[in-house]
């Protein structure tokens, strides 16, 4: 798209890319990486690293599969399996689904509405070092041979002291604590910036659907996560100050566990896949080029699958010997949540049989995504049957059901978000066919692992055993399974290669190489640092289809020697207030390790807590110190000094004209 | 002469047979091969809810590849009239899933009242029996409030007569175990602080294998355990048979292995009826002979597992609670003389 | 080179106190998190509470309510301190309202911490006696925990209205240190509740 | 032409050697027949007589004990239970009745058929 100069200027020096260069550029070096507050940068190291903690995850699975390949195997004894299973499950849940999202989300939220940055930098920052802590706390402990090892669930009483003095269990609390701890971070940090930084007539019933998801994503978290860390907490203080919350000895109840794990538990699955649904309504839209089919009910859908989310906790409990009446209107909550997901299903098919499909990689993958995830949707709903529930319950049934309702529903959707926006955040392309040679053996890999595992369930075959005997009769469809675990292995290394190549070689994408209807797609790719010369303006919901964006208003008159950012208001995202962004910092950095002291010093000692309080209130205090903040260096209403400022420059040129 | 080994070529079949109960060739633990009301309605229902999937996935996809071979078709002209979406929209996505999922909503409730009405309402009194799980295995407390004389304790091994309702009470004294035999009903946890009920019916005599099915340590995997459906008339005796401790032992051989037995500390963890050994923490191996596997469901109750077992605990179910002891060579083979004598 | 319209925001303000500004916002996130801790927390008092043959448990007294109900009092009227000191500032610019204010309400702040100390040097429980024990001691100090927190930022605030840091147009950081402490205070009534009358109505 | 005629000797030298210990492998595998012995069916049979709860046998699935000695190898073992030499028959007499070979030693009389002896004896020595 030609750039287009703004018509008016008020400011002789309104969108000067050196400038503007200038002052949102992070410093050079090691000591600038650390001071890193700029979204995208941060966007895509937690997509790095997520990705990284993917790969490890899936080394995990693959020796998982391989203990099971065959009967009576030796590979993993049982002690390490254990460790094994809940590091999968673990690293799959909180370190690599979740962070990537949010990872995705803050790259691209603030491109989507058009805005210069995230509206809190620090503490987006201080949310990434969080987490990269976190996962090197988790890491450090499985190399050192003391991972977690009782599930990524970690239900008392199994994990209470008396029946596991490992400090594995201590290590999940404090991991998993810190954790939440980043990811509600980020989660807020998206909230405030969807509210307040929106492109100037970007209402709320503008905003692209991927931008829709994040914030019910994040407004999920908000509400979900914290149950976990105090139920954690509980489990904590249980094992170091011997507090009764699930001793059933000292009148505590271990299903008090499974109720707050639940409670959270069950809308982690939804945070982990509204972000894919988001996505996938992205690359339908552009890839048909149509606008995805019934707006309105597509958002409406992600804001009730959100709420419902929340009713469903005591599906995963049917067979603890609750009563009956209970668990049948738990029944039904999981039989309703289905719904909007069913009219997002035929949303996005409307939305395929009107358009003009491209069946590029990015499309594949959300086809792909489409079959799996409705196969899985399928057997969640027979899982939200308490009958047959007590039969396939914390079986290998189960197992299936979920891989295909994550590897559907994250994986699937992450990867054609992946194909989608790389020539966006790179500047170059993917091959499409070692796109299209990963996508079909990702697909092929995901039934041939994960479909025989339903007969499995249906064979008897529990969950979490390190093996089993071969009069079982299940040695042949896990042997299958293992095949299949590292054909979709194969998938995933061809994407590795191709993305190698594409770095190295790959063909330059241009601003807009699918003819993308966002904001993100008319700013050069990559996107300068500061994303817009000038902040966009939008008036529909598919600004760049719009027959006359070549002449919407851009937002002019933001001073340009600071991080100004415009605010918008909430609802119509009319322009408020020009808010002033903090610059690179190491408070975020110093900030993250204060609050990871206490967290992390509590596997050391108790004393550490205290410590580490201290610690936190002293970097908190220097964070909102005076100073750290870069200051206004004019009273607030700036137009006197502008207008000042723009009188001697015509004056200057009158002299020189003169002279 | 060994059962086991009496019938040759069928050698692998026998050892499926020990270790799987005597369901051989219908699936060992088997969702869908039910052998009881409760298993078999839920299967009824699973059917029926797969019939409902297959037509969904069917459904879903024909609407998809028509979609995109029509957009193919018609290329650059293709366009969906509005009211052809909205229809789409509401019947796919609203009107049809509505109508399927209030079917399987009914047919669920109508199942589980079903399925938890056995053993309340008239009919025969189940039989009652308390299971409290341990780490890694299955204690079974047989129960007769009215006459307490009459009850007894054993372990791994559940024998229930056929067509009469059990209901088990399910504790744990350590973490949470799961109740789970495939073929005859669901799962019911075992909660530590808690005691849940199960009840089921076994139609057909038979020997129906089941294990622990939620993680609870180290060797959940192996934490199985058989339910024997027996005829009443064959249970009542079996009952009477149970009731009576085992003969003391009388040639040398077995009096010898009894000695070691108690002398090497057995006693403390496990306990025989008629002998001071009464330990509670360890299976009750009053008729230890008379069971078809050990280690909960590990291993054939053979001499020569029982002999590995007995040597050498930790190497082949790591983490269990039994320690090796070390015995003499003929200390071995009195032992294992002796607790194959516990008929 | 072709033009087009520009939008020029220069004439719009550039500090904002309030909800219009977004650490306003992240602090509101902040709060609507720790609502769902104490929920969670309250949410757990109950479900023991209604798992128990009794409670508190069998020989535990009945909470007394004197010191506590006083302390209550004590916490509320720190909010009018905090109130007033935040009117103060952002709608008069009055910097020495401010800091009567903030020096009111950090005063009231301490005496409810000195009271609870003196409280729960008297109750013969521990959070390792039984599960009762537990979620109250819990509750207590993590509240605690809260307002020692906020007296701690109130005192930051304080200190640096000596610097001249605040004026009627930059009161942002008065404000959202205000509404945390209002949120200290306010879901203290919940947990007062629960604590000190639940065993009483329904025993 | 010389220097071809010298490995052209070399080869053969080779070839006659490797015969060589080809030729043998008729008396080894001579030595080591059990009559009526089908090794096919040795893991099923050791398998629910139980050897896998203390030997490591390589293709038994699960045995992997160490209770007793591990098999693997074993038609190299010269003397079986450290007293009579490891020939077919004694082998079989072993498996059938250890307590009548070795009297007090650990390892149990299991009650081992004659066919499944010679079937478990024919099994083991395919371990070499």
């Amino acid at each position: 798209m030609a750039t287009l100069e703004p018509a008016v200027t008020p400011d002789a020096r309104a969108g000067d890319p050196e400038l503007l260069e200038r002052t949102w550029g992070s410093p050079p070096g090691l000591l600038g990486w650390l001071m890193e507050v700029n979204h995208r940068r941060i966007g895509r190291r937690y997509i790095a690293t997520g990705f990284a903690l993917f790969l490890l995850a899936g080394l995990e699975a693959l020796a998982i599969r391989m203990q099971l390949a065959v009967p009576e195997n030796d590979l993993l004894g049982p002690e390490v399996y254990r460790q094994f299973f809940t590091m999968h499950g673990a690293t799959m849940m909180f370190l690599f689904a979740v962070p990537i999202m949010l990872g995705i989300g803050i790259y691209l939220v603030p491109l989507q509405i058009g805005a210069r940055d995230m509206a809190l930098p620090r503490m987006n920052a201080l949310g990434y070092w969080v987490y990269l802590i976190g996962a090197v706390t988790l890491y450090t402990a499985f190399l050192l041979g003391v991972a977690p090892n009782s599930g990524w669930f970690n239900y008392p009483p199994l994990s209470r002291r008396e029946h596991e003095l490992t400090i594995g269990i201590d290590v999940w609390i404090s991991v998993v604590t810190i954790l939440e701890v980043a990811a509600l971070i980020g989660a807020v940090g998206l909230i405030v910036t969807i509210f307040k930084q929106r492109a100037p007539g970007m209402s709320l019933n503008r905003m692209p659907i991927f931008v829709w998801s994040i914030l019910v994503m994040s407004f999920m978290i908000v509400f979900a996560m914290p149950t976990l860390m105090t139920t954690s907490i509980f489990l904590g203080l249980d094992r170091r100050v011997g507090t009764h919350f699930f001793n059933p000895g000292g009148e505590g109840d271990p299903l008090l566990w499974q109720h707050m794990f639940w409670y959270f538990g069950h809308p982690e699955v939804y945070i982990m896949f509204l972000p894919g649904l988001g996505m996938v309504s992205m690359v339908i839209a552009t890839m048909t080029r149509r606008p995805v089919y019934g707006y309105t009910p597509v958002v409406l859908s992600l804001v009730a699958t959100g709420v419902l989310s929340f009713g469903l906790w005591v599906h995963h409990m049917y067979a603890t010997g609750l009563p009956r009446l209970g668990t049948s209107l738990f029944t039904a909550a999981s039989m309703l949540v289905t719904l909007p997901t069913a009219v997002q299903f035929f949303c996005w098919v409307a939305t395929l049989w009107g358009g003009r499909p491209r069946f590029t990689t990015a499309l594949h993958y959300a086809l792909g995504f489409l079959v799996i995830f409705l196969i899985g949707g399928i057997t969640g709903v027979q899982l939200g049957a308490v009958p047959f529930d007590l039969q396939v319950h914390d079986t290998f049934f189960v197992v299936a059901h979920f891989h295909y309702v994550l590897l559907g529903g994250v994986v699937f959707p992450l990867f054609a978000g992946i194909y989608f926006w790389w020539p966006k955040v790179t500047g170059r392309l993917l091959s499409e066919r070692l796109g299209k040679l990963g996508f079909w053996l990702m697909f092929a890999g995901v039934h041939l692992a994960f479909w025989p595992q339903h007969h499995l369930g249906f064979m008897g075959m529990p969950r979490r055993v390190y093996t089993y005997l071969p009069e079982m009769g299940w040695g042949p469809l896990n042997l299958l399974s293992t095949v299949g675990a590292f054909t979709l292995a194969a998938g995933v290394a061809v994407f590795l290669v191709n993305a190698a190549v594409s770095l190295r070689r790959g063909e330059p994408a241009g601003d807009d190489p699918w003819g993308g209807e966002t904001l993100e797609w008319s700013t050069p790719s990559p996107p300068p640092v500061y994303n817009y010369r000038w902040q966009p303006t939008v008036k529909s919901r598919t600004p760049l289809w719009d027959p006359d964006w070549g002449t919407q208003p851009v937002v002019t008159g933001l001073r340009e020697d600071q991080r100004e950012m415009l605010s918008t208001t909430l609802l119509d995202a009319r322009p408020d207030n020009r808010e002033i962004l903090p610059g690179p910092t190491l408070v975020p950095l110093v900030t993250a390790l204060a609050t990871a002291v206490p967290i992390v010093g509590v596997l050391f000692g108790l004393h550490w807590v205290p410590i580490g309080a201290a610690l936190f209130f002293v970097a908190i205090t220097a964070w909102n110190w005076p100073g750290a903040m870069p200051h206004r260096t004019e009273e607030p209403g700036g137009r006197e000094h502008r207008l000042a400022q723009r009188e001697r420059e015509r004056e200057e040129a009158e002299e020189e004209a003169g002279s | 002469m060994r059962p086991l080994s009496a019938a040759r070529p069928r050698l692998p079949l026998a050892a499926c047979a020990l270790l799987a109960g005597g369901c051989v060739g219908t699936g060992v633990q088997d969702v869908l091969a039910p052998r009881g009301p409760q298993a078999e309605r839920i299967a009824d229902w699973f059917w029926i809810s797969f019939a409902l999937a297959v037509a969904v996935f069917v459904a879903f996809v024909a609407v998809l590849a028509y979609g995109l071979l029509r957009a193919r078709r018609l290329g650059e002209r293709n366009e969906l009239p509005p009211a052809h979406g909205r229809n789409l929209v509401l019947w796919g996505g609203l009107v049809v899933p509505t109508a399927i999922l209030l079917v399987l909503l009914v047919l669920s409730a109508y199942t589980d009242r079903r399925i938890s009405r056995l053993g309340r309402g008239a009919g025969p009194e189940p039989l009652t029996i308390e299971v409290v799980g341990e780490q890694f295995w299955w204690q079974v407390r047989y129960l007769d409030p009215a006459h307490p004389h009459r009850e007894f304790t054993t372990a791994n091994e559940i024998h229930v007569p056929t067509g009469r309702p059990v209901r088990l009470l399910l504790e744990s004294r350590d973490v949470i175990h799961s109740f789970w035999v495939p073929n005859l009903h669901g799962k019911t946890d075992l909660i530590p602080g808690r005691t849940n009920d199960l009840v089921f019916q076994v139609d057909e005599p038979g020997v129906y294998r089941g294990q622990c099915a939620e993680f609870c340590g180290t060797q959940h995997a192996r934490m199985a355990l058989l339910v024997e459906a027996l005829p009443p008339a064959e249970f009542a005796a079996w009952w009477e048979r149970q009731l009576r401790p085992p003969a003391p032992p009388t040639d040398s051989v077995r009096v010898k292995g009894r000695d070691v037995f108690m002398k090497n500390g057995c006693g403390v963890c496990h306990s025989i009826r008629g002998t001071p050994a009464r330990g509670r923490v360890a299976p009750d191996l009053t008729h230890f002979a008379s069971r078809r596997t050990i280690a909960a469901g590990t291993l054939p109750n053979t001499r020569g597992h029982l002999g590995g077992w007995i040597s050498d605990p930790q190497g082949i179910k790591p983490g269990n609670r039994m320690p090796a002891v070390p015995l003499k060579g003929e200390e071995l083979q009195a032992l294992l003389d002796y607790l194959h004598s516990l008929k | 080179m072709s033009r087009r319209l520009a939008l020029d925001v220069s004439e719009y303000p550039a500090l904002v106190s309030g909800p219009r500004g977004g650490l306003w916002w992240g602090m509101l996130g902040l709060i609507v998190i720790e609502v769902v801790v104490f929920g969670a927390l309250i949410a757990t008092y109950y479900y023991l509470k209604f798992l128990a043959p009794h409670w508190p448990p069998a020989g535990e007294p009945l909470p007394k309510l004197l010191l506590p109900t006083v302390n209550t009092g004590v916490l509320i009227g720190s909010s009018f301190a905090v109130y007033y000191a935040d009117t103060s500032i952002s709608e008069r610019g009055d910097v020495r309202g401010l800091r009567i204010g903030m020096g009111l309400s950090l005063l009231l702040g301490v005496v409810f911490l000195v009271l609870k100390v003196v409280e729960y040097s008297q109750v013969e429980y521990f959070w390792d006696s039984h599960a009762y024990g537990s979620i109250v001691w819990t509750m207590i100090v993590f509240h605690s925990s809260h307002v020692l927190s906020v007296v701690l930022k109130t005192g930051v605030v304080l200190a640096l209205s000596g610097h001249g840091h605040w004026s009627r147009e930059r009161a942002q950081g008065v404000k959202v240190n205000g509404i945390y402490w209002h949120f200290v205070v306010l879901i203290w009534l919940p947990l007062y509740i629960t604590i000190y009358w639940t065993p009483r109505i329904h025993g | 032409m010389r220097a071809a005629r010298r490995g052209l000797a070399a080869a053969l030298t080779c070839a006659a050697l490797a015969g060589c210990l080809r030729d043998l492998d008729p008396y080894l595998e001579e030595r080591h027949t059990v009559a009526g012995g089908k090794a096919g069916e040795g893991p099923a049979a050791m398998r629910v007589y139980g050897c896998g709860s203390c030997h490591t046998i390589p293709g038994v699935r699960g045995a992997d004990a160490l209770v007793g000695p591990p098999l693997a190898g074993f038609a190299h073992r010269r003397y079986i239970a450290g007293r009579v030499p490891n020939q077919p028959d004694e082998l079989v007499r072993w498996i059938l009745h250890p307590q009548g070979v070795k009297p007090g030693t650990a390892m149990p009389d299991l009650g081992v058929t004659g066919q499944d002896a010679r079937n478990i004896a024919a099994y083991l020595y395919t371990l070499k």
